[in-house]
């Protein structure tokens, strides 16, 4: 095992390695921007490294600072967590040509499954179903035929394409070639080229992922699958482990496609195949992501794994000791995101001081945060307060479970998405498990405020405004302060502040 | 004490009566007796005819924040002088265009005078490398265009001023 | 299901029962002295009854104010938590009276276990072991041979003994007849009494307990072990399960024994039968307890059931839906209390205001608490600020995870035990599950504060002095406080509170 | 700025130099640059030449606890005089027998005069219904007895005084 590991990341997921160290009795090295002085990985650190200004780009994202840090403090091995430098093959391969491990793959398997095209053609090969489409542009006599063959509905796109233009979508054969007529003059009237190429269209589609972990001896395993099909801004939301959609027929299917895949590049550390999914079960790989994810506690919580402990494990060389048959799924877990952001608003970031923050525990509560009262949330890094995951016998229980917990979550000063998950998790569609990436759309309702308890509120805001103003009138109270009095001066203060 | 609180362009009117350990509230000809109690930094304990309830307060400037059951609740504090301002302008249907966060304009939709639908964009916002579209909550017509392309606006500065009358 | 229940507890326990009522759905009524009013019991439930003065005689014990409370709530069932009335016969024979459902086993299955005599009897008849020993007092005659039938070591006790008088630990028959004499004479100088019975004397103890659940209709199940070997003023610190010690035929045994108990007395609800065991797997009957125990997290981490949501439910005459064979245990978990108290003074409690708590959080980790910021520790209660669980793979893991959560474990304004359990989780012995009752006696180097680090204290306490003078120096700042300037004077005062 | 603190009786003396975000520190001739940061309400970061510690500290009264890796360091503030005492204390082996929390005296096991072994109980306190013993942390004779059977003490209040010296 090493005996000392530089974090290269910031908030949870740095809070969440340097626990996971501190377990495995590794010391720790924390880097950090002038933005995160006062972060928590950087006093739960064993030392603390400044590497510059808030901008990524000018700290976590300069892999000079990361390797220089890392040899000053003689880390034998660097965690990047997600984001930043974590699916860079660069730093990957600078990294092992000074000899630092990276924890997790070789920059050889980040860099094939970085290139969106070259990761399609290893999952071709790895038989691995991909999206069903024209191998690029068609003619107009190829069109009809193509689209027949893949079967409606089905999507007409612009080759040099983007933002919806020269976009069609087709449901029945007879309507096809008036749709390619106008896919094609709208694509020459936005790009000057008419070129257009076909793909099965995904109706209500799914996001569902496949959570694997190899070590350097040749052996990969997968730990089942998370649903993560409620999604904002493209980007999860809510995840689960397991999904609640698919047989167990779909899951071992999907397992044994994403150890394919794994095994093609000789995949080490932890990763994720993701796969579209449609309402049928049908599976289509879109790409793996060759790092720790966001929402990995919902497979801890269900294998009994901690993914990151192994990662560092098997970046250490040691094996995987448990064989595939031995790795078993119970219970469920549901993990929330939470923001400081604005549902109303297209869920647009709210930055700015949490001046109070109470999250919510007890059993089946885990709470991934590296925020506390007081912490500045602010504009140059992702406006996340913690992941709040929980876990229960079944999918039912879970959610019950979340409910509860979400009520007891308090935050103040900056807005939040607690209110619009509170109202999520009550939809029976969502109880359902009747979920796709389109569901936030199509429950424009789950965006506005329900404010039902408004006398308790008004009340509640009448006899706080009562307080201040009495702390207002008051003032001296505070000034009578010297040494002997501060213990109960700091009562006072308490019960004043507001 | 009476205070008058603006929530969602609503106001309130709160009698607040002191005895002691209890208070009563009247809201709207309803009384109804509290017993409020701190239970740390910001979270209040409020017990009203045997109901319970936990509750987060925080007081910025105008703005008293209730936090109570997974719901932010936004009452603004205002004075009789803003009541009557705010009143006049529920009732005449006029709507300020507030900046949600510290941003910069990107682009302004709507022009003096021009007209508005309801739920129409109006003006764009950027902050966090993302732009958000702010609409009109009422239709009716730019009265008042505060800023232009450009302009670093704080948190709840009015950018335009929306009116339904004619 | 119920509607509604009514929580006849305070602290850690009223909270953990409001949350699974609140996962089930049932709406909660808390009950609450003079101390509590702030007390997160009473702000979690969605009513509550003030009941009285601090004092539990005049508060929580008294069976009238809760049955008033509950009739006044419209609450059809009251769960006692543990301690208070949670085994009092007369109470749960009066909520029987009164048509309220008494969470727990009925009044009668209390009464046969409550009595010590009576329970020893019914375990005689199920056949459960005993420890071995004479039954009543023996003449000179008689001892010698019971002795050696019981086997050595034995202790000689006098009939109408207590506090140590007349008490011989006898190891080899040689020495028995000129200990026997010396027993008489001190019982006789001690009680005016001089009859002595004869007992096994059980070395170096371990304490290992059995949970079992039972149903209204006939079922009772058992949760395997938990140990609870390492205890002061014989209160349980340190719980976990499964033990370090026992092998699978000695859990088989024990859950068999546990259950054979539990069905002679038609035990519905949840239940612990405790036993002594000697270091040779040899188990013997102490008592059992008809309620919730402090230490049910350690059985809920490990067999994933929600022991408090099976209370409710068998009590609202549902069936356990699961087989013996069902349940299965996972992995391993440890419980410790965190106490307000002086462990260098014999765990003298410690009471007083918590003036600031910083507990850990993370994947694995559960901490049960009602304690806060601000909190007071009253002499009116037990001082316990929390109960913090870990989970882990396995018992080295959930040490090491234990060891980290306690490093992130902050509490200043009442001394707390936290530091004796850091040094505890350290020693190797207790890594080696060589614990018994009175492993806390023989290592009083534990007791002693290690205070290591003199250099960043000391810099710390400099530094904080600093701040504190300033402070001082320029009260001024606090008193510039208006409505306007209210959330940056907020800034202001967290920067100078120490 | 020189600070003397008292810890388990030994004196330290830290010597505080300021320089914008850093600082220095000298205990015992030894000089180290601090960077010291608040991170909430009592929890701080310090940064010793690359060392990272989160560190609790509260300051009551001329007590300023440091909570740091799991033990909590009850230092004690003193000045100059105090130090004298205490240092006059230390070598001549003069020990305050303190009550740890507010009580009752159930005993006094030691009279004015008696001899006291280390390690040997002198007092009984009752609190929390429990009955607890306090020792002498050295051997010496019972120098002065303040309290009686009965008494109700708070925290920190000398109830007897155990001297080494003949």
């Amino acid at each position: 095992m090493f005996e000392k590991i530089l974090v290269a990341n910031r908030g949870e997921i740095a809070v969440r390695i340097i626990r996971a160290c501190k377990e495995l009795r590794v010391s720790t090295v924390a880097v950090y921007s002038d933005a995160d002085r006062s972060s928590l990985h950087v006093s739960m650190a064993d030392e603390a490294f400044h590497i510059g200004p808030p901008a990524p780009g000018e700290s976590y994202l300069v892999m000079e600072k990361i390797i220089d840090a890392a040899k000053r403090s003689r880390a034998e091995a660097i965690h990047p967590g997600y984001g930043f430098l974590s699916e860079n093959a660069a730093f990957a391969g600078m990294c092992e040509s000074e000899g630092i491990v990276f924890i997790g793959p070789t920059a050889q398997s980040i860099r094939l499954m970085g290139d969106k095209i070259t990761a399609r053609k290893i999952a071709l090969k790895a038989k691995v179903p991909l999206v069903p489409g024209t191998d690029g542009a068609v003619t107009d006599v190829e069109a009809g035929g193509a689209a027949k063959k893949i079967g409606y509905p089905v999507m007409i796109k612009a080759s040099a394409g983007g933002g919806g233009k020269g976009m069609r979508l087709v449901r029945k054969a007879k309507e096809f070639s008036a749709a390619l007529g106008m896919a094609r003059s709208e694509a020459h009237g936005a790009f000057g080229d008419d070129s257009v190429y076909i793909e099965k269209y995904i109706e209500r589609p799914r996001h569902i992922e496949i959570q694997v972990i190899g070590d350097s001896h040749g052996k990969v395993l997968h730990l089942f699958e998370r649903e993560c099909s409620i999604q904002r801004r493209h980007q999860k939301v809510i995840e689960e482990a397991p999904s609640g959609f698919i047989s167990a027929k779909t899951r071992k299917q999907m397992g044994e496609m994403a150890l394919r895949l794994a095994k093609a590049v000789k995949y080490r550390g932890a990763g994720t195949v993701e796969f579209i999914m449609d309402q049928k079960e049908n599976f289509y790989f879109l790409e793996m992501n060759t790092r720790v994810q966001v929402e990995h506690p919902v497979t801890e919580m269900v294998t009994g794994l901690d993914i990151v402990k192994w990662m560092i494990r098997t970046a250490a060389g040691q094996k995987l000791p448990f064989k595939q048959s031995d790795i078993k799924m119970n219970g469920h877990s549901i993990e929330c995101r939470i923001y400081a952001e604005v549902p109303e608003q297209n869920f647009m970031p709210a930055p700015g001081r949490v001046e109070y923050i109470r999250a919510p525990s007890g059993p089946g509560i885990r709470n991934d945060s590296s925020v506390y009262s007081g912490f500045e949330v602010t504009p140059h890094y992702d406006p996340m307060i913690s992941k709040l995951i929980v876990w229960a016998g079944d999918r039912t229980e879970a959610i019950d479970k979340m409910r509860a917990a979400l009520d007891e979550y308090i935050v103040l000063g900056v807005k939040t998405n607690i209110g619009f998950l509170t109202r999520l998790f009550k939809e029976a569609e969502f109880g359902r498990a009747e979920i796709d990436t389109g569901y936030i759309e199509r429950h424009p309702e789950l965006l506005k405020a329900q404010l039902a308890d408004l006398e308790p509120a008004l009340a509640a805001a009448a006899l706080g405004m009562r307080n201040a103003t009495r702390e207002v009138e008051e003032p001296a109270a505070q000034t009578r302060s010297n040494w002997k009095s501060f213990a109960r001066r700091l009562a006072v203060s308490r019960s004043q502040a507001l | 004490m009476i205070y008058t609180f603006k929530l969602q362009n609503e106001i309130f009117k709160v009698h607040l009566e002191e005895e002691g350990q209890l208070s009563e509230i009247e809201i709207d000809d309803k009384k109804f007796p509290v017993e409020f109690k701190r239970v740390d930094d910001n979270l209040y304990s409020l017990i009203i005819e045997d109901r319970s309830f936990a509750v987060g307060i925080l007081k910025r400037g105008k703005t008293i924040e209730v936090y109570l059951n997974g719901e932010l609740y936004e009452f603004e504090a205002t004075s009789s002088r803003d009541i009557k301002t705010a009143a006049a302008g529920a009732a005449e249907g006029i709507q300020e265009i507030k900046s949600p966060m510290p941003s910069s304009v990107v682009k302004v939709l709507k022009g003096l005078g021009e007209a508005v639908k309801e739920g129409e964009s109006v003006i764009v916002v950027e902050a966090m490398k993302m732009e958000s579209e702010l609409k009109s909550p009422i239709a009716g017509k730019v009265k008042e265009v505060n800023v232009e392309p450009g302009n670093a606006v704080e948190s709840g500065t009015v950018l335009l001023v929306i009116s339904s009358e004619e």
